[in-house]
């Protein structure tokens, strides 16, 4: 039974598998299929200022080895988190961080401030690849600028571990993973989806209400591992590396690759226990190979 | 759950019966199961099936599935003994009629008939008469029809007129009497039509909607409705919804 | 029988199916599984000034629906091209098109012009992908201004159609489309391949002897169709997409997302006779649905 | 092609025989051949397997293979009446002695063994008397001896010495007499000593070798190895290279 724990900051997690904001609602909705407990933490469904209605129907297309979503930030906004949700899911015995986004710095600042009150919740993450609505849509995560712009202004706001969430659709992801741990960002995690594009090709139509959505699942993993193995070498902040991880071995390229702790996303649908299995299998793998903790094999990529 | 039996009913569509090594848990009428299609390249996702009928006396569950693409015809070459992965029971259920003495018509287009088996089956256990209006395309787009009467009359509409009425299931004469309540499920343009009807007449509608899903219990915010009060999962708000609470234009 | 003509330039294609370069060799290599003279071109293997011996095996490594190559642009170079291999391919009845690759200005001009006196060669696809040893290693194809400077020498040194392919590791490719177009490009082909990585959990090595290399097939198809749709809409230059296209079906997807041509890649691997059924293919789809000619359906999105 | 037989060879090896309605085309001693795998999601490319032996009385193709990943495990489910797609033949083949009176030895490890079947028939139907030096790790792992013993002699190691000489195959006794040619075929790590062996006993010697390859015929570049003349596909220029042309440390 190798050592588990690893370190985000100043946050312990129990063990270095998390699950994704937006794949994994606010964990209700996985306890029939397995105990939340058992994993390291769990990153909630994407929380905005305001309630957002999300993108119309359809929002969801089956791509190989993957698929498009365009859920569009559908949430009730952070009061509701507060009063409603957060008291339900407080006690859990894992880390519950929240997933922030915005379309200001405004709306950002203001829902880190109140997510900032909350005991139980030790961290956020900031999901700064949302269309930045003053600077005409695009995202802050696409430039070094929007992206230090954003997290300075975060972090003054929020006391607690910050991490921030990174856009793989950029030329030079591993400048603004820069940028962000220059403004005091405590971690940064990637990726988070392609922007990608399907068709009915009988019906003439796109999939999805929005034409164009996020790519998700095995399909961007090989980008994803680049992406992290590019940023892990570079900044010395601890990177949560996902994309596509469906089971232990996926999870362990990801250790090697550089990052400290990994975020399981689409998989989750496909099994709703995959989490729990995945914890499970970094603990075989470590025993197998004689390790006994897992920063053995974080960044140890034989390149 | 094992496959116990695959029947094929007709050239696109099929009977999938399974059986299960523990007790099957409680399952209500409307609710649907997601199935992990191994060994199909194309398909990544589960595939969200009606629960089409419980037999407990043999612990079996059936599935009714039409063949569109790589994922149902995967399934339809399911041998008796293959393993199969799925979830469920999942989303909510129709709901039971105030009095056993209510008028109730289960209208059903299609594959869409699938979830008004195991309604009817239980709606006659509890003593009511369930009457079952089916459409088809033509008389070959029938299934199940003596299942069907074994729980409750059954009239019939098909496109062609080949077999019942011909016409649409909104055409059908059995729409003249009075009806206390309409329970459907079927492509999407036949419940609006359903709903319009049930609307114009004061009767109340529950529809099963099919809505496309990536996880099927409520995580992934994929397969929402729009509703009077904003976007509802189908698979865990529904996929039965009282007509009168979507935003259906009708 | 529909009318499958399409015009890139001045160039007319019997048929918009095309295969990509680097997957196709030199058309030769396919000749005993299907006829040559059937599809509307070929784009040779990346030819450069010299001999390029490419990069250390292990150069591939299958992933999700796809597979990383790490090839390298190994080709004898364009002298070698002109003397041994130009005699035996040119008399094909197709057009086959020369794709040019380089490491510096000078290298990409040399080489274009040397084509450029060859009579059957009746364009070039200019790959600016390839790392610009003078800046210190980013690709062209990242930068408006690297793919402006290489596209306007190359198009004073080159007079037939030039055909300029980007790179899909960029934050914004329709800029780069756009600044391409301003510099005399006569179309623009996407996308290259998408840098990815891919690592052996059990060994704890790369699979690749670069560690990084080109995601190709069916998992870059949402990425592609989205850029295709993207640059079309805004460029005047007919678009050649590619981008993980396996059969007719995902042809037709691409014509829809605007463009004139495509390009057949990884799938020649797994079907080397593909070309030809996706020729047929596409003139079943366009007979089906009442259609005369292909033009009809490029751009036809209903969005 | 449609496989006609598939044949459990302890517990991680199995042979696949596979016969054609129409003629087989000629193949060599050596080439391999590319089988799309279906239904193997995890499965994009086809996988490259040597030519093991051809029965051409009975128009008849044998693929040993071992289970490595889910291609070859897919593969050993094929049942008789399976149709598999394969492009064949393809790459060049092992060259044929000078004379008959050639002492030739055959040495193979593992599933390398496979080509080295179809070869040794070959060279006895043309008059030679091959003899055959098969490694592997035991006894278990010891395949088609008796098909081998058909061609001429065998000689076994193992490395826990349950069958023949212990150890590896460059320890036998046999390299202590004349050879005049070599053609292996096995791990690379084996290949390598072999070669060696032969480089320092004047022996000509030929490798048959395993590269990863994405098309089999030359179009990807991807296969290669390093040779005195530069980087060759190991698809299309090879797999068989004399291995004084390759550019091995040994
Ligand atoms: C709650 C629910 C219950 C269902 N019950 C049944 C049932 O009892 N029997 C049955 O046969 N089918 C049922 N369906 C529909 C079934 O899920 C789809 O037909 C199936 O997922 C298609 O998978 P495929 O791989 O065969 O086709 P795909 O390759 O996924 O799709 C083929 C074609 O069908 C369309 N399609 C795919 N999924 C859906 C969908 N969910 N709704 C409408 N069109 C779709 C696609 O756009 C495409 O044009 C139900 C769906 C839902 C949401
Ligand atoms: C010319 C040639 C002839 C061959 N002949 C035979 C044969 O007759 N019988 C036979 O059983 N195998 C043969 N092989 C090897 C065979 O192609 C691989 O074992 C097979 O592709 C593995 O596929 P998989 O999906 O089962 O495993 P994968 O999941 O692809 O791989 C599983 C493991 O095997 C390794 N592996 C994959 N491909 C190769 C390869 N080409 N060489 C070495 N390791 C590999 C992977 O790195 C991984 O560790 C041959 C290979 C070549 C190139
Ligand atoms: C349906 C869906 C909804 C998502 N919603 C969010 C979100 O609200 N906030 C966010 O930062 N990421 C969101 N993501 C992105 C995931 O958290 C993750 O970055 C991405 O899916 C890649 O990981 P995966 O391949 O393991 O799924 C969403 C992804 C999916 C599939
Ligand atoms: C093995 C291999 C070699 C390639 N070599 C080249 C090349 O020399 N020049 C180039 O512009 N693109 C090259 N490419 C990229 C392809 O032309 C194409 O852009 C990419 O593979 C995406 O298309 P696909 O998914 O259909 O394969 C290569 C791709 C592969 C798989
Ligand atoms: S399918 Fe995921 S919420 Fe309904
Ligand atoms: S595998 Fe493609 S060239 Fe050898």
């Amino acid at each position: 039974m190798a050592d588990l724990k690893i370190r985000i900051g100043e946050l312990e997690f129990k063990n270095p598998v998390t699950t994704a904001s937006g794949t994994f609602g606010f964990g209700e909705e996985y306890t029939d299929f397995m105990d939340l407990n058992r994993i390291g933490g769990i990153f909630t469904k994407g929380t905005t200022i305001r309630h957002r209605e999300g993108n119309a129907y359809p929002r969801m297309a089956e791509t190989p080895s993957g698929m498009l979503n365009a859920v569009g930030l559908q949430n009730k906004g952070v009061d509701y988190f507060i009063s409603s949700i957060y008291p339900r899911i407080k006690d859990y015995d894992t880390n519950i961080m929240v997933n922030v986004s915005g379309s200001t710095i405004e709306d950002y600042v203001a829902t880190a401030e109140k997510v900032n009150e909350l005991d139980k919740i030790p961290a956020i993450e900031l999901n700064i690849s949302c269309p930045n609505v003053k600077q005409g849509g695009m995202t802050f995560g696409v430039s070094c600028a929007g992206a230090a712009e954003v997290v300075r202004a975060v972090r003054k706001a929020y006391s607690k571990t910050l991490i921030v969430k990174l856009s793989p659709n950029v030329t030079d992801i591993v400048s603004i993973a820069q940028a962000v741990e220059d403004e005091g960002a405590d971690s940064v995690s990637l990726i988070n989806t392609l922007l990608g594009m399907a068709i009915d090709a009988e019906t003439r139509k796109p999939y999805l209400s929005t034409i164009t959505g996020g790519l998700s699942g095995p399909c961007v993993k090989p980008v994803a591992l680049r992406m992290v193995w590019q940023v892990a070498k570079t900044v010395k902040i601890p990177v949560i590396g996902l994309g596509g991880i469906m089971n232990a071995a996926d999870a362990i390229e990801f250790f090697l690759a550089g990052a400290t702790a990994i975020q399981i996303g689409t998989a989750n649908f496909i099994d709703p226990a995959i989490s729990v299995k995945v914890v499970e299998g970094i603990n075989e793998y470590l025993d197998r190979h004689g390790y006994s903790s897992i920063y053995d094999i974080i960044g140890a990529l034989e390149a | 759950m094992v496959v116990s039996a695959n029947i094929p009913l007709g050239s696109s569509h099929f009977l999938l019966k399974f059986t299960h090594k523990e007790k099957l848990p409680e399952m209500l009428p409307g609710q649907f199961v997601q199935v992990r299609v191994d060994n199909a390249p194309g398909v990544f996702l589960r595939r969200p099936i009606s629960v089409n009928f419980v037999d407990k006396q043999r612990n079996e569950l059936w599935l009714l599935v039409q063949k569109v693409g790589e994922g149902t015809r995967k399934m339809s070459e399911y041998k008796t003994g293959d393993v199969v992965n799925m979830l469920l029971p999942l989303g909510n259920s129709f709901t039971m009629p105030q009095s056993t003495q209510s008028r109730l018509l289960l209208v059903g287009g299609g594959v869409g008939i699938a979830p008004l088996l195991y309604m009817g089956s239980l709606l006659k256990q509890q003593g009511c008469n369930p009457m079952f209006l089916l459409g088809a395309r033509s008389a070959d787009g029938l299934m199940q029809i003596d299942d069907f009467k074994q729980f409750g009359d059954v009239f019939i509409t098909t496109e062609d007129g080949s077999a019942g009425e011909k016409g649409f299931v909104t055409q059908h004469s059995i729409l003249q009497q009075h009806i206390d309540k309409i329970y459907t499920c079927g492509p999407t343009p036949m419940m609006q039509a359903v709903a319009r009807f049930a609307q114009n007449n004061a009767i109340e509608c529950e529809a099963s909607l099919e809505n496309k899903m990536a996880c099927g219990f409520g995580a992934c915010l994929c397969c929402v409705t729009q509703t009077q009060s904003g976007h509802k999962c189908v698979c865990s708000e529904g996929p039965v919804f009282n007509t009168k609470e979507l935003s259906w234009q009708i």
